[in-house]
């Protein structure tokens, strides 16, 4: 039996000038199940709140509507005073006749009407309205950081500074991203590698942070607050638990002519190796496929030397489970490579040679050739015969905003790094000359545009407006063929060496993984924040946040910047034992679902699953559609797809919305 | 620079008929372009040129129809189509510039002479013909040309080598090419 | 397969040699050829560059000549030729209007159902390198070749794309399978001027120094070329050239055909290597490549 | 005397059907902002366009309506990230269906209104009542009603 209490306020003159309120309140007074009806001058005052509190009980009400303003203004503030009359929350609604009549509205006789039919309405939908409780989800208070660049670093080491513990999965066998890679950083020229070693170290020692490298995340089970984690740990052949990192096993290794991955194959390394001196952790892992024993039985020289017995020939992968309450996808970038035959749909560069010449490099080679600890100590040659390059062209924009190449993004950073690269060349070769083909400079962050300006004002860059069409090789140089569309000339360069500032893609495995877990990502396969200006950290997942380029092309303050975000939205889940959400989630109706799962595909969230139902034998009745509540965001899309009407909207039932349909006109 | 710098145009009339009327013709929508350059750097007859292709991608953005049709870059083209092959923004200018021609050539706009002649008499060879008679056009041309003895000293060892027939070769049924000619050049439609 | 073959004016005039070496090795395989009767000319660029729809119909009209005497496929040597039938042929599958245009244009309602091929093509993907391979009685070892495509037969790659649009391979697969060395050079795809040959005789002087100089950088002692344009625009005029620039070049310009044809046994005259203004006799004699019997084996 | 036809002319009965995270709150900033519009238009509020099933139009035509308006977030915008393309992908199927059960698809009109656009609102409603207006009372639901069983309906 429903008893309803209907309160009609004023707002001063904001609703009594044009809504007769007193009028109103009288017709109220006569809908079928209103026990109730008041009007009072401003109902949100404290006089006002304890009308409605002390109706509740005098005349024992089970529905509250409060004919006022938006609900958006002060449906929390109504809610609170019923709780405090020992009701539930959810039996009050808002009837707005502020925003949506007296305020829009002149005629004072249809304001008046329409306010009674809004009243009417909402009185017929709280008849429908269940008491619902506020969903609490227990919450794991770790997290789990995916990928060790600087974004996956900067997250760790803030979350773990909060204290909160932290795991952090990173697939390759040291941290350092491709920070680590690079030589010094723009805007201000500092050293890469000394800026990143300290925090890389840190993360090494924190007490609160669990590293495992050369691992990938195999699963991911669970939601906000309690997911659980598997993780690979891959086959090092070294246990790390017993190598001190001597390097004894490097040194005696035979096996040496393998191509660095670090040094973007212009330098060499063994068959086992660590990636780089700094790397951390400072554990070498044996490459299989070259090493000699894995190839042919013969060898173990490393473990011959190995005086702590670390060398593990019959190692495999190890499983790890892991549980954690947030997640932090720091995955980032690979370049583009312009390369013929390429893993992805994009087409490579069949105009500057299909990279098969050796002096046509990218920019993160020409950064090892730069770097102090790269393969020629810093010393810029060029890869085809060591020579001194005199003269270096920079070819921005290759494969970014390009439509025929299918990336139609601007790739943010080149603009940057390539005036990076012609200063830093021209320090190193006085007599060079840097020559940079470029469409638009984008050098929009702090103290960029000066840094630009000074490599072609001091460094003595000639920028040339304009695409390159070709790139040939004539004897010992290479002819550029580019425009300066600002003279509206044909441009011919003999180069000695040509850097390609290519496109910034998102790692190559993205689209499975972002599947694993759940998330977003768009047509080139960067993953997907929630709201691109309100919510840029989240994901569509709750609990799982981005950093750093994986999201899209990022410079180094961004990326540090955005992981530092992402680490406060961890520790604001971490601060609380229970997540509190409001109870507009979707439930089934287990007797009448029929399965199709229709509505699993229509959530973006994937908060529905299948469940089966099995009898008391155990064996398998039906499977039926199951929401799970912590996921659930309550848009009520499954609602309007299920066509046998089985899973329904707390909050919005069909029942609640029909109620006020029909009772809208009379 | 050769050209006189005409250091001022007026863009008074900004409407987008000659972009419109390129994008039907040509299916080209020119504002895709966005003056990389790349076309321009790949030109063939890129030392020849005044307006460089993707200035001729700008006058149809800014609908100077008049100077378009007056450029003698399209006349230049060598229809190499290296531009169309490498633009970024997958443009058709080859297609372009041969649009731009053929309407220079309808409202008898400032053109090259030579190239537009050569065209004339080519066609009309392989009108007569049915097949293209190279001694008869090259003779042709350059008495209209006014270069009577131009590559004169290749014409005899082409004959000696047996190279350039004296007499047309002609096809049996020279009323089908007569009526593709009639059919498709005088068509109202004109261009298309 | 029924293959229609459509030389193009070039190939009975200033390409004859072209024709006749192509004649040549298709005898030598045993490929047979049925040329298409009473073909008419393609228009070139001329055509198109006048007219959008005359450009169209020439080369279609060919096409549909071919279908009414059967044929299934048809064979152009000539890039040009080539190109333009395939343009055509491509815009008008892409719509009907523009076939119903064309159809009315030829007065002709033939559906013409072909599919053109370019001799390279056809000799790789139907006939096959490793078929050319087994055939080579007189392997060309030591000449260095640098095959030219140049912009016709591998542009616009969204409608000729038998090969790559910037590294081209076919013909130096070719090159490779007749004994001789394959030279990866710098202007293989760039243009030669074409048809600015007469009008505009300038230009084509200069981007032909260009492919000249860049064959000459890689040290080929020839060029091989699948094009009557690329052909008389580098060798006849190759003189004029060195006239213009003060260059001394000599390098030959030999058809495709005309170096298969020495590898299967063929003598100078069989493929008319004579009537080139740069003489390569000299450079095959040299190098011991011309098979001394005129007429060898001609007929296995 | 002119009055009088004004006020005895046919006033249209409209629901409309709005997300509450950007078209509700765009129709509170029309009130803050003091437009007027039109007083023919009932809001029921839903977390999403996606959450409307077309069940629910088809039940505010039963119960009197004249026209019935719906309004979501703008592409792209949507708060559930994509519930506003499943309604847009319903409602196209939708349109077919009222055509093939004779209810002029005019009387159904789909919008995007953000919560910054309350102007939009307000002259969206304006519009929207007047083309109702035009069309008339609709009166043959019920006849519609008897022709096609309605109850399964349902897409
Ligand atoms: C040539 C060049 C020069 C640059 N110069 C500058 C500069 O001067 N200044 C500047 O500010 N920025 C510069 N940048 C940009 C800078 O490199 C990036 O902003 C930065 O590296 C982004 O860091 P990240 O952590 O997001 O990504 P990354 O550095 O790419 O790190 C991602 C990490 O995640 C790991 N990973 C990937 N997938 C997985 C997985 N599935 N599981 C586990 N681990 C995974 C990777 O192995 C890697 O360690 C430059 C970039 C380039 C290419
Ligand atoms: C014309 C224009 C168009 C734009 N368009 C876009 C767009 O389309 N998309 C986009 O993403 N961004 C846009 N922006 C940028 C956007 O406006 C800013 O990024 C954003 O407003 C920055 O927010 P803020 O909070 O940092 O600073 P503000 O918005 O400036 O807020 C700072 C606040 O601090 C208060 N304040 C200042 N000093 C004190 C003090 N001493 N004590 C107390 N309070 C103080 C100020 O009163 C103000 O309320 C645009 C900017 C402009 C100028
Ligand atoms: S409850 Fe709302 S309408 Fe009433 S006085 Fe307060 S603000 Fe005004
Ligand atoms: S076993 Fe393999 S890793 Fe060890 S030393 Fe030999 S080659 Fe190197
Ligand atoms: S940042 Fe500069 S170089 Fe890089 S894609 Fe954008 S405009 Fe091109
Ligand atoms: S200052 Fe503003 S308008 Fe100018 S380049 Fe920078 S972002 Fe663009
Ligand atoms: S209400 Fe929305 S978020 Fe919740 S289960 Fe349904 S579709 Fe998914
Ligand atoms: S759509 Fe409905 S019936 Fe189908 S699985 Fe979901 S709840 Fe069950
Ligand atoms: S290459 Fe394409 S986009 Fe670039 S200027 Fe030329 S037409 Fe424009
Ligand atoms: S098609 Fe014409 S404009 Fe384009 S590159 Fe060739 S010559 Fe230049």
């Amino acid at each position: 039996m429903s008893r309803i209490g209907v309160f009609v306020c004023y707002c001063g003159e904001n609703i009594g000038r044009t809504v007769n309120c007193s009028e109103v309140t009288q017709r109220a007074a006569k809908l079928r199940d209103v026990v109730y009806s008041v009007d009072y001058k401003y109902m949100c005052s404290d006089p006002g709140q304890q009308i409605i509190k002390d109706a509740i009980k005098k005349y024992n009400l089970n529905g509250i509507v409060v004919a006022s303003c938006s609900p958006l203004m002060h449906e929390k503030t109504f809610r609170h005073a019923v709780v405090e009359a020992g009701l539930n929350p959810f039996l009050c609604e808002l009837a707005n006749i502020r925003e949506h009549c007296s305020w829009v509205h002149d005629d004072k006789r249809n304001a008046t009407d329409k306010a009674l039919d809004l009243i009417r309405m909402m009185v017929e939908k709280v008849k429908k309205n269940l008491p619902l409780d506020t969903i609490k989800i227990p919450v794991t208070r770790r997290a789990l950081v995916i990928g060790g660049g600087v974004a996956g670093i900067q997250a760790a080491l803030d979350i773990a500074d909060g204290g909160k513990e932290v795991v952090m999965v990173e697939k390759s066998p040291s941290i350092g991203g491709h920070m680590a890679q690079l030589s010094e950083t723009f805007p201000t020229l500092d050293c890469s590698q000394c800026i990143l070693t300290p925090k890389m170290v840190d993360v090494n020692s924190h007490k609160n942070i669990k590293l495992y490298t050369y691992s990938e995340i195999e699963n991911v089970k669970g939601y906000i607050g309690n997911f659980e984690i598997t993780i690979r740990k891959k086959t090092r052949y070294v246990d790390d638990s017993i190598c001190n990192g001597c390097g004894i096993c490097i040194e005696k290794c035979p096996q040496k002519k393998i191509n660095s991955e670090f040094n973007t194959n212009l330098g060499t390394r063994k068959a086992i190796y660590v990636p780089f001196p700094q790397a951390v952790p400072n554990i070498p892992v044996i490459d299989k496929e070259n090493c000699t024993y894995f190839k042919n039985g013969k060898c173990k020289v490393c473990e011959k030397f190995c005086d702590r017995n670390a060398i593990k020939f019959e190692q495999t992968d190890e499983f790890i489970k892991e549980n954690v309450g947030a997640i932090v996808v720091a995955t980032g970038f690979d370049l583009y490579s312009i390369e013929k035959e390429r893993s992805d749909n994009y087409q490579g560069y069949g105009e500057y040679g299909y990279g098969k010449d050796p002096d046509i490099i990218n920019s993160l080679q020409f950064e090892r050739l730069l770097s102090a600890s790269g393969p020629t100590l810093g010393e810029v040659t060029r890869p085809s015969d060591g020579k001194i390059p005199e003269t270096v062209v920079f070819i921005q924009c290759v494969g970014s905003r390009d439509k025929s190449k299918g990336i139609e993004f601007c790739s943010k950073i080149c603009c940057m790094y390539t005036a990076k690269h012609t200063m830093l060349y021209k320090h190193k070769v006085h007599n060079g000359k840097a020559f940079v083909f470029y469409m638009d400079i984008r050098a929009a962050g702090k103290n960029y545009d000066e840094f630009v300006r000074r490599a072609i004002e001091e460094d003595e860059a000639i920028y040339l407006r304009g695409r390159v069409s070709r790139i040939y090789r004539e004897k010992d140089k290479l002819i550029v063929k580019g425009a300066d569309t600002l003279i509206g000339k044909q441009v011919e360069i003999a180069a000695d060496l040509v850097v390609l500032a290519t496109a910034m893609l998102p790692q190559k495995d993205t689209v499975p993984f972002a599947q694993k877990l759940g998330i977003g990502y768009d047509k080139y396969h960067f993953l997907s924040e929630a709201h691109p200006k309100l919510k840029p950290i989240e994901t569509n997942t709750a609990g799982i946040f981005l950093a750093g380029a994986c999201q899209a092309p990022k410079d180094i303050p961004e990326a540090v910047a955005q992981a530092s975000a992402a680490a406060s939205k961890v520790l604001g889940l971490c601060s609380n034992d229970q997540l509190e959400r409001e109870p507009y989630v979707a439930y089934v109706n287990e007797s009448s679902c029929i399965g199709c799962e229709f509505c699993l595909q229509s959530c973006t969230y994937s908060a529905i699953e299948n469940k089966s139902i099995v009898n008391s034998k155990g064996e398998l009745v039906k499977k039926v559609a199951y929401v799970n509540k912590g996921v659930c965001q309550g848009c009520g899309t499954c609602v309007s797809i299920c066509r046998s009407k089985s899973i329904d909207l707390a909050g919005y039932t069909d029942e609640q919305i029909y109620s006020e349909i029909n009772s809208m006109f009379v | 620079m050769k050209r006189k710098l005409e250091t001022q145009i007026t863009l008074n009339t900004l409407i987008d008929s000659f972009s419109n009327e390129i994008k039907t013709l040509s299916k080209v929508n020119a504002y895709e372009c966005y003056q990389c350059g790349k076309c321009t750097a790949g030109c063939s007859v890129g030392d020849f040129l005044e307006e460089t292709p993707n200035q001729m991608m700008r006058l149809i953005q800014l609908n100077l129809r008049d100077e378009a049709l007056n450029s003698k870059t399209p006349f230049l083209c060598a229809t190499c189509n290296t531009c169309t092959a490498r633009c970024p923004m997958d443009i058709d200018i080859a297609k372009v510039m041969e649009t731009i021609r053929i309407l220079s050539e309808k409202e008898k706009k400032k053109n090259v002479k030579e190239v537009s002649k050569f065209s004339k008499i080519f066609l009309d060879s392989i009108k007569n013909h049915g097949r293209l008679f190279e001694l008869g056009l090259t003779a042709r041309f350059n008495i209209e040309n006014k270069t009577p003895f131009k590559d004169s000293e290749l014409a005899p060892s082409l004959i000696f080598k047996g190279k350039l027939s004296l007499l047309p070769q002609k096809i049996k049924n020279r009323k089908r090419i007569k009526k593709i000619f009639d059919n498709s050049i005088n068509e109202k439609k004109g261009v298309e | 397969m029924n293959y229609g073959y459509f030389p193009g004016c070039s190939l009975h005039s200033t390409a004859r040699e072209f024709n006749i070496s192509t004649k040549a090795v298709c005898s030598s395989l045993k490929i047979n050829f049925t040329e298409v009767e009473d073909w008419i000319c393609c228009g070139a660029t001329p055509a198109h560059t006048t007219n959008h729809d005359l450009g169209l119909a020439l080369p279609y009209s060919n096409l549909q000549l071919a279908a009414q005497q059967g044929f299934d496929t048809l064979v152009a040597p000539c890039a040009a030729c080539y190109n333009r039938l395939k343009v055509s042929d491509f815009e008008i599958r892409k719509s009907d209007e523009k076939k119903n245009r064309i159809h009315e244009i030829t007065e002709d309602k033939t559906e013409a159902d072909i599919s053109i091929l370019h001799l390279i093509e056809f000799f790789k993907n139907d006939f096959g390198i490793e078929e050319i391979k087994s055939a080579v009685k007189n392997p060309l070892v030591g000449l260095r070749v640098a095959s030219y495509y140049g912009c016709l037969l591998v542009r616009p790659n969204e409608i000729v794309n038998f090969d790559d649009e910037e590294n081209p391979t076919s013909m130096d697969e070719i090159v490779s399978a007749i004994g001789a060395d394959a030279l990866d050079w710098s202007h293989k795809t760039e243009c030669c001027g074409a048809a600015h040959a007469i009008p505009k005789t300038e230009i084509v002087l200069q981007l032909c120094k260009k492919l000249l100089q860049a064959a000459e950088n890689s040290s080929a002692d020839c060029i091989a070329v699948a094009c009557p344009l690329c052909h008389a625009n580098l060798d006849m005029r190759q003189n004029q050239i060195n006239k213009t620039f003060g260059t001394k070049f000599n390098t030959p310009i030999l058809y495709i055909t005309q170096l298969m044809g020495l590898a299967l046994g063929y003598g100078a005259n069989d493929l008319s290597l004579q009537s080139h203004f740069v003489d390569p006799i000299k450079l095959l004699t040299r190098k011991n490549l011309i098979p001394q019997l005129e007429k060898m084996n001609r007929e296995n | 005397m002119e009055e009088k036809i004004l006020t005895s002319q046919f006033e249209p009965k409209i629901a409309s059907f709005v997300c509450t995270w950007c078209t509700y709150t765009g129709a509170d900033l029309a009130g803050t902002s003091r437009l007027k519009y039109e007083p023919n238009v009932r809001i029921i509020r839903l977390p999403c366009t996606g959450r409307i099933d077309y069940n629910l139009i088809i039940k505010a035509f039963e119960n009197g309506a004249d026209g019935i308006l719906v309004s979501g977030c703008h592409p792209n915008d949507c708060h559930y990230s994509s519930g506003n393309f499943y309604a847009r992908r319903r409602f196209i199927v939708f349109r077919e269906l009222l055509q093939f059960i004779g209810i002029d698809v005019r009387r159904v009109q789909f919008a995007w209104v953000s919560a910054a656009e309350g102007a939009k609102w307000a002259k969206l409603v304006n519009k929207f009542t007047s083309e109702i207006k035009d069309l008339g009372q609709f009166t043959n639901y019920q006849k519609i009603k008897r022709d096609i069983f309605l109850e399964e309906a349902v897409i």
